[in-house]
């Protein structure tokens, strides 16, 4: 009856397995882009005369004992995988522990936790956090700014993902004359950001960052509206943020490759519970989106 | 159908306003009116009566629409009235004061007169014209109240003239006043009643309602008697007595208005030292003996409640000091007070005394938990039970069950509950602040034994009430206060209406020039 | 004095004027410690951040006045904001999608006034239930996403509501402004003012003198709701897209706006201007926080503390404890 | 007869038997929509979820029934979890983690009472002034991070809150069935639970009669802050680390598991048997929503629909429309 779960017909094909995607929380097109991946993979594997019987489950906002629940319903409900985007890298570990004594097969997408999984399919976030900073300087040093204040808009720091972003990137900035002013958490809500990201200009800040779709956008705008020099890059392409490119308030954002996560995870979930070789972790990369390449990523 | 009711001699036979005929209402449990009737003349004041939880004030709420009857009907200026709702009894003209006071608190005097129906120029409110209006009103009164003053900042009495104030404003054909008097002192009932004389003669026609007997011959032409949900009885006022009507209210014959016992003044238990707080208590002393009942006279603002509130530590003290028994003990709350030995029956029920959404029993273990607990704080059921039900049956508190929400009461029955629950433990002062007020006139007397029997017991009573034939009745000496002091003590025996009123007025001198204001807030 | 008398018979005033004190405090102490708090620039963009938090406390104060709560007041801001977001991205004029919004909005502040008047439901289950329920509505209308960017048709919408200027002040000052003196003037100066007093002080009585209970209630729910989507309405054309999360927590932050300046949450008692500078303080502790480099620790902290303290002086003040000493001076 | 009697003198049970319908009904089309919502994995696993709502609801229980509210439970299990987990990484043992954390909560709770009854400030700003205080302790406890792993030494304490099972049943579950027992005797049973009733209905009065109105307020808060430490401890074992943002929204969950149980936001009404059913209406909820795969979007909708729902049976079986007809038949 729901449109992401494909009832078992017992009678036909035979194979049939339940599988959970579980992610932070709801809202980024990111995640969406995940589910998309997921249920590319879901079809290809029908046809193949494997049914799998998917479901995507998010807690409304990011935290922690809402996602734990997730599993714990999950495996309650006799998942036999779970695709999991971790909050972070301990809180979970005990749950899953507990689904993998039921049988469960664990495969990370996007952020990985602790506990060993069948296999991690993930981008290496400090690393293009780092690239994110120095293009930043790079595009600052084009207008022969040197120095002066940076602000970071993120999501909180309880999110691993954002945190290490937030890191790479300050990692960029050590030996130059830029200040690093103290980093404003908004929750990923684009408004929110806005506003701090506003409070930053007006503080005579020269370049802003943002970790996530939601803090890219309000980054975006507030400079759109103030128009000028200030350089600001960020995570992800959304819609809104591959606009704020191409009209060149947004030096450019960091993509990741969300539906290849769902595809590949659902694949290799299937995998797994077969009782297969998963293969190798894999890291899906990341591409800095520019004015340059925009069209690329638009639909 | 009733004679009575048709042939009513006295009163000019004028048109009919109000015919009520076999009404029934039942409420879960209850059936608090059986076929009732009951018919109002234009130009005449009717008096309702019987005893409390008769139905006086269901069978007024019935018409003028705040409850609706389970049977029976309604004409109005002859006219049968299907649905009497509020809105289509203000539109037929009648108002009510209701028994209990009904005003927003966080509003102007001015405001409340005119809620609901408020003067509007071109389309916005007119609070110039309404305030206009409103002194007018006042006037009439002889109030001295400014129309802008919050209503939540006046005493009981003032808040209680601006009800009747605001239900004369609607020009209304048929008033109904249940128990407007239980708030005022002479003065204003005299100013009531001058007003109600001036209705009357205006073709008007009132539903009188009050538990004060004595009042009723200034103003009342034909009086209708209920008891237990049940007509009784209705006669012209001219051709019957009071003890008549008090036969029909309770059923028998009530001997004494005003028992009086006789015991042994014993020593001194409660002193009260130069006890100053507030505005309103300055500089107060005085002395209650073993076994005798001290009344407290004084005129509305005189500040007695106040004085009570200070001695049993709901609010604070600024200087002076209580001696009970000998000893000083210091009461910085009520709860020092109760384990003292002094306990206080407040006169707003509503407010101070009684949790309306808890049951009847936990409003009278309330106060006496202590007894009726062990060590751990566990409450005896069975101890709890009986407590409950010796005081319900002591003061003969009419309920289905103790269990039933305190609000669901009658106002007396309510009334009865408020002092029931004090008199469970063995204190050593009863302080009683207008206990009888909305009582009937057989519950009045059961109090009076109540108080009566406390004083046997050797306990000190202090009695405040505003009825100077009850003070005079009761007491065995009379203090009397005025503007927060204490103007005057005599003994009953020497006392009379002319001296008490003339100490409770010492410092009205300023009325005279009619500036009421700065004497009420004079010492500022 | 005749002021103090005025000022006393005035709903609430003397909170207004204890918090109007802190609040320039407040102001003060941020701009020593970084004059930029003080600049043209940072006064715009300021009192711009303190214009929506102003429209959902008025909201919230025409409904505490009454006597109830609204909860629903920060997913009604959320499903504006994404169902004009959803209309314009689907390629509805914004002023069409607008309309429709406002539509939409004043059902549920319909559906609030009823189930609490007429159905007589605790305000605060109702208004938990709707709140619930708008938020739902503002995942659903997307089908569970944000949207995609509104797009250059919007431009229009979006500097009406956020970007541009009308006589040197932001459109969303003006906004706050306009709907704040005709709230104020209905509060204040009309009949249906004065009822919401009165159902607030004290329903019984208020009904018995024929006050429409339902009816009143109703309109202050509905004025919540207006102002409620005029903010999703600024936060879409802020963002440029339609955020699910958005106003998420908005109606603690209106109570809060409400109470710090004088509003009763027992009903009856209050005005909205005090709700200016309870609004005021609520944004500038958010900017000035920043502005000083506060780190993000410590500022729910300092909010907390300033929340009670505000409260609390006005409660000592009126107690009268400050009061008598004044006297006897 | 007699039953429906006592039932009824019963403060607010009406109201439960009520929503208990309604919670059986839900199970009943939770498990024909998805059998393995009624499989014993998923008892377990759904009691265990519902504990920590019950518990949160048996304090906001309390405080509601005084006629305050506490809108800071939620803050305070985030700062229950925080502190305790911080504590343990700092190598301490986890059971004196436990005792240092419930005094810090019970400090909280100690404020909260005084705030209200003592300096009497309106309870929803003096616990929304605590509850953004208590957050940035959370926060500020690890220096705005999550915490590190409690690591192995906290097994004990992970298994005796949340990982452990006594008697066939997981031990949150026990956790939440004793202290409910023994508030639901104090409650009930002993004075302090009667005054408890006595101040939410009339202050005043309760005052007149001897009540501590402050004592009680304090004792009542206290209430409140323990089951909220219990479940920040809960929420830390669970997790195995310390996160600021647990609990949030909580306060509001707790009002919800409350009222749908029959308390009164205006106080003096209600009792905690009505809680239990409450807190499983919400889990019930959250848990079969997602075992019949309702897309997120509409749980919310289901979700705001049957809060209003529950308690407006009640409301209408209450105002005697039913009443009335059953004495007529
Ligand atoms: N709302 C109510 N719910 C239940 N019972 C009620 C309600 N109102 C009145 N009653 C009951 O109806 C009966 C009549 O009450 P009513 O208030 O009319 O008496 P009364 O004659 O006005 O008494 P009093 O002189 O004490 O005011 C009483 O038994 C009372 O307990
Ligand atoms: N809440 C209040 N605010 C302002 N003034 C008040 C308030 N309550 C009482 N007063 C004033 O205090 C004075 C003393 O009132 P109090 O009630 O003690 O008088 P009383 O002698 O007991 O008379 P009453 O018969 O009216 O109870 C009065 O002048 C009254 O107007
Ligand atoms: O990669 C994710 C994405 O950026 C989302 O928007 O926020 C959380 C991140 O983990
Ligand atoms: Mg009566
Ligand atoms: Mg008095």
């Amino acid at each position: 009856k729901d449109k992401g779960s494909v009832t078992t017909d017992s009678g036909s094909k035979g194979e049939s397995y339940k599988v959970y995607l579980i992610t932070m929380d709801q809202m980024d097109q990111y995640w969406a882009n995940i589910d998309k991946g997921c249920k590319k993979a879901v079809d290809e594997l029908k046809e193949s005369g494997i049914t799998v019987d998917y479901k995507w489950s998010a807690p409304d906002k990011k935290d922690d004992a809402q996602q734990i629940e997730k599993i714990n319903n999950a495996v309650a409900d006799g998942a036999k995988a779970i695709l999991l985007a971790a909050n972070g890298p301990t809180a979970v570990n005990a749950s899953l522990k507990e689904a993998e004594a039921a049988g469960v097969k664990i495969v990370y997408v996007d952020s990985p936790a602790d506990y060993p999984a069948v296999r991690t399919l993930t981008t290496d976030n400090e690393a293009a956090g780092k690239t994110a900073g120095e293009k930043l300087i790079e595009a600052l040093k084009a207008k022969n700014i040197t120095s002066g204040d940076i602000g970071i808009i993120s999501v909180n720091t309880s999110t691993d993902s954002t945190m290490k972003r937030e890191n790479g990137f300050r990692s960029a900035f050590e030996g130059t004359q830029f200040k690093i002013l103290e980093t404003q958490y908004c929750e990923g809500e684009a408004a929110q950001s806005q506003n701090a990201a506003s409070n930053f200009l007006a503080q005579g800040c020269v370049g802003l960052y943002g970790c996530n779709e939601g803090s890219t956008v309000g980054v975006g705008n507030a400079i759109k509206e103030a128009g000028g020099s200030v350089v600001g890059i960020g995570f992800d392409t959304s819609d809104a943020i591959l606009e704020l490119i191409e009209q060149g308030y947004l030096l450019g954002a960091m993509a990741q490759n969300p539906s290849t996560m769902g595809y590949e995870g659902i694949k290799t979930a299937v995998k797994a519970i077969k009782g297969e070789e998963a293969g190798e972790n894999l890291d899906t990369g990341v591409t800095a989106v520019t004015k340059d390449n925009v069209a690329d990523f638009k639909k | 159908m009733n004679k009575d009711l048709i042939f009513t001699k006295g009163v000019k036979m004028q048109e009919k306003l109000v015919e009520i005929r076999n009404i029934n209402k039942s409420f879960p449990g209850v059936k608090a009116l059986v076929d009732v009737s009951l018919d109002l003349y234009k130009g005449e004041v009717l008096a309702l009566l019987g005893e409390n939880g008769a139905g006086k004030s269901t069978l007024m709420k019935i018409l003028s629409g705040v409850y609706q009857k389970d049977s029976g009907s309604i004409k109005v200026y002859g006219k049968e009235v299907e649905e009497m709702t509020a809105k289509r009894a203000r539109e037929l003209g009648i108002a009510i004061i209701h028994q209990e006071l009904n005003m927003c608190s966080h509003l102007s005097v001015a405001e409340n007169i005119f809620l609901g129906r408020e003067k509007l120029k071109s389309g916005l409110l007119s609070d110039n014209e309404m305030k206009r209006e409103t002194e007018k009103i006042l006037k009439r009164f002889q109030m001295d109240i400014d129309p802008d003053t919050i209503v939540g900042d006046l005493s009981v009495s003032k808040q209680q003239m601006v009800e009747i104030a605001k239900a004369l404003s609607t020009q209304a054909k048929i008033l109904i006043m249940d128990e407007p008097t239980s708030a005022l002192t002479s003065k204003e009932i005299n100013e009531l009643f001058s007003v109600i004389k001036q209705l009357k003669a205006e073709g008007c026609g009132i539903v009188y309602i009050s538990h004060r007997l004595e009042e009723l011959s200034h103003i009342v032409d034909r009086v209708t008697i209920l008891r237990d949900g049940q007509y009784i009885k209705s006669m012209d006022f001219a051709s019957t007595t009071l003890p008549e009507i008090i036969t029909y209210m309770v059923g028998r014959e009530l001997k004494e208005k005003f028992p009086r016992v006789e015991s042994k003044r014993g020593k001194t238990i409660l002193e009260v030292n130069h006890l100053n707080a507030g505005k309103m208590v300055k500089d107060v002393s005085f002395q209650l003996r073993e076994g005798e009942i001290v009344g407290v006279a004084g005129l509305m603002g005189a500040g007695r409640t106040e004085m009570t509130r200070a001695v049993f530590g709901v609010d604070s003290k600024d200087s002076g000091e209580i001696i009970l028994d000998g000893e000083q003990v210091l009461i910085h709350k009520p709860k020092d007070a109760i384990k003292a030995g002094i306990v206080l029956a407040p006169e707003d029920r509503k407010r101070d005394g009684l949790c309306t959404k808890l049951s009847v029993k936990e409003n009278i273990s309330l106060p006496n938990l202590d007894l009726l607990c062990n060590l751990l704080g566990v409450v005896s059921r069975s101890r709890e039970n009986g407590m409950v039900s010796k005081t319900i049956k002591s003061l003969k508190i009419k309920l289905p069950e103790d269990t039933v929400k305190a609000e669901s009461l009658s106002g007396g029955n309510q009334q009865k509950v408020v002092v029931g629950k004090w008199l469970a433990r063995n204190s050593r002062v009863v302080i009683f602040d207008e206990p009888t007020r909305g009582i009937d006139v057989a519950a009045k007397v059961e109090i009076y034994n109540i108080m009566n029997e406390l004083k046997q017991q050797g306990v000190g009573v202090l009695f405040i009430s505003s009825e100077m034939p009850e003070v005079m009745g009761i007491s065995d000496r009379i203090l009397v206060m005025c503007d927060g002091r204490i103007t005057g003590e005599l003994d009953t025996k020497d006392a009379t209406g002319d001296i008490i009123l003339s100490y409770a007025t010492k410092f009205d001198k300023k009325l005279e020039d009619g500036n009421r204001e700065s004497q009420e807030w004079r010492q500022v | 004095m005749n002021l103090a008398k005025k000022m006393k018979a005035s709903r609430g005033m003397g909170q207004v004027i204890t918090v109007t004190i802190g609040l320039i405090i407040l102001c003060i102490v941020f701009g020593i410690l970084n004059p930029n708090f003080f600049s043209g620039r940072n006064a715009g963009n300021l009192f711009r951040q303190i214009a929506p938090i102003l429209l959902i406390g008025v909201g919230q104060s025409y409904v505490l006045i009454t006597g109830n709560i609204d909860l629903s007041i920060g997913s009604l801001v959320g499903m504006s904001c994404m169902v004009s977001a959803t209309l314009m991205t689907k390629g509805m004029n914004p002023w069409m999608a607008v309309l429709l919004t406002l539509f939409s909005c004043l059902l549920v502040g319909l559906a609030n006034g009823l189930l609490v008047a007429k159905l007589k439901l605790p305000p605060f289950i109702a208004t938990l239930g709707t709140m619930t329920i708008a938020r739902g509505i503002a995942q659903i209308v997307n089908n569970n996403y944000n949207t995609d960017s509104i797009g250059e048709k919007a431009e229009g919408f979006r500097n009406f509501f956020y970007y541009g200027k009308s006589f040197g002040l932001y459109n969303t000052i003006w906004i706050a402004l306009v709907l704040w003196v005709i709230f104020n003037f209905i509060l204040s100066k009309t009949r249906t003012g004065r009822h919401i007093y009165a159902i607030g002080s004290n329903l019984e009585a208020a009904k018995l003198s024929g006050v429409d209970i339902v009816g009143t209630t109703v309109k202050a729910f509905l004025v919540s709701s207006i102002c409620a989507c005029t903010v999703g309405l600024i936060i879409c054309a802020t963002s440029g897209m339609g955020t699910m999360d958005a106003g998420n927590g908005y109606e603690l932050y209106a109570v809060a706006a409400s109470v710090i300046g004088g509003v009763s949450t027992l009903g009856g008692q209050g005005n909205i201007l005090g709700t200016i500078i309870g609004a005021a303080i609520w944004g500038v502790l958010q900017n000035g926080l920043q502005f000083v480099g506060a780190p993000v620790a410590i500022r729910n902290i300092v909010i907390g503390i300033i929340v009670i303290v505000s409260v609390l002086l006005d409660v000592i003040v009126r107690s009268g404890k400050f009061h008598n000493k004044a006297i006897k001076v």
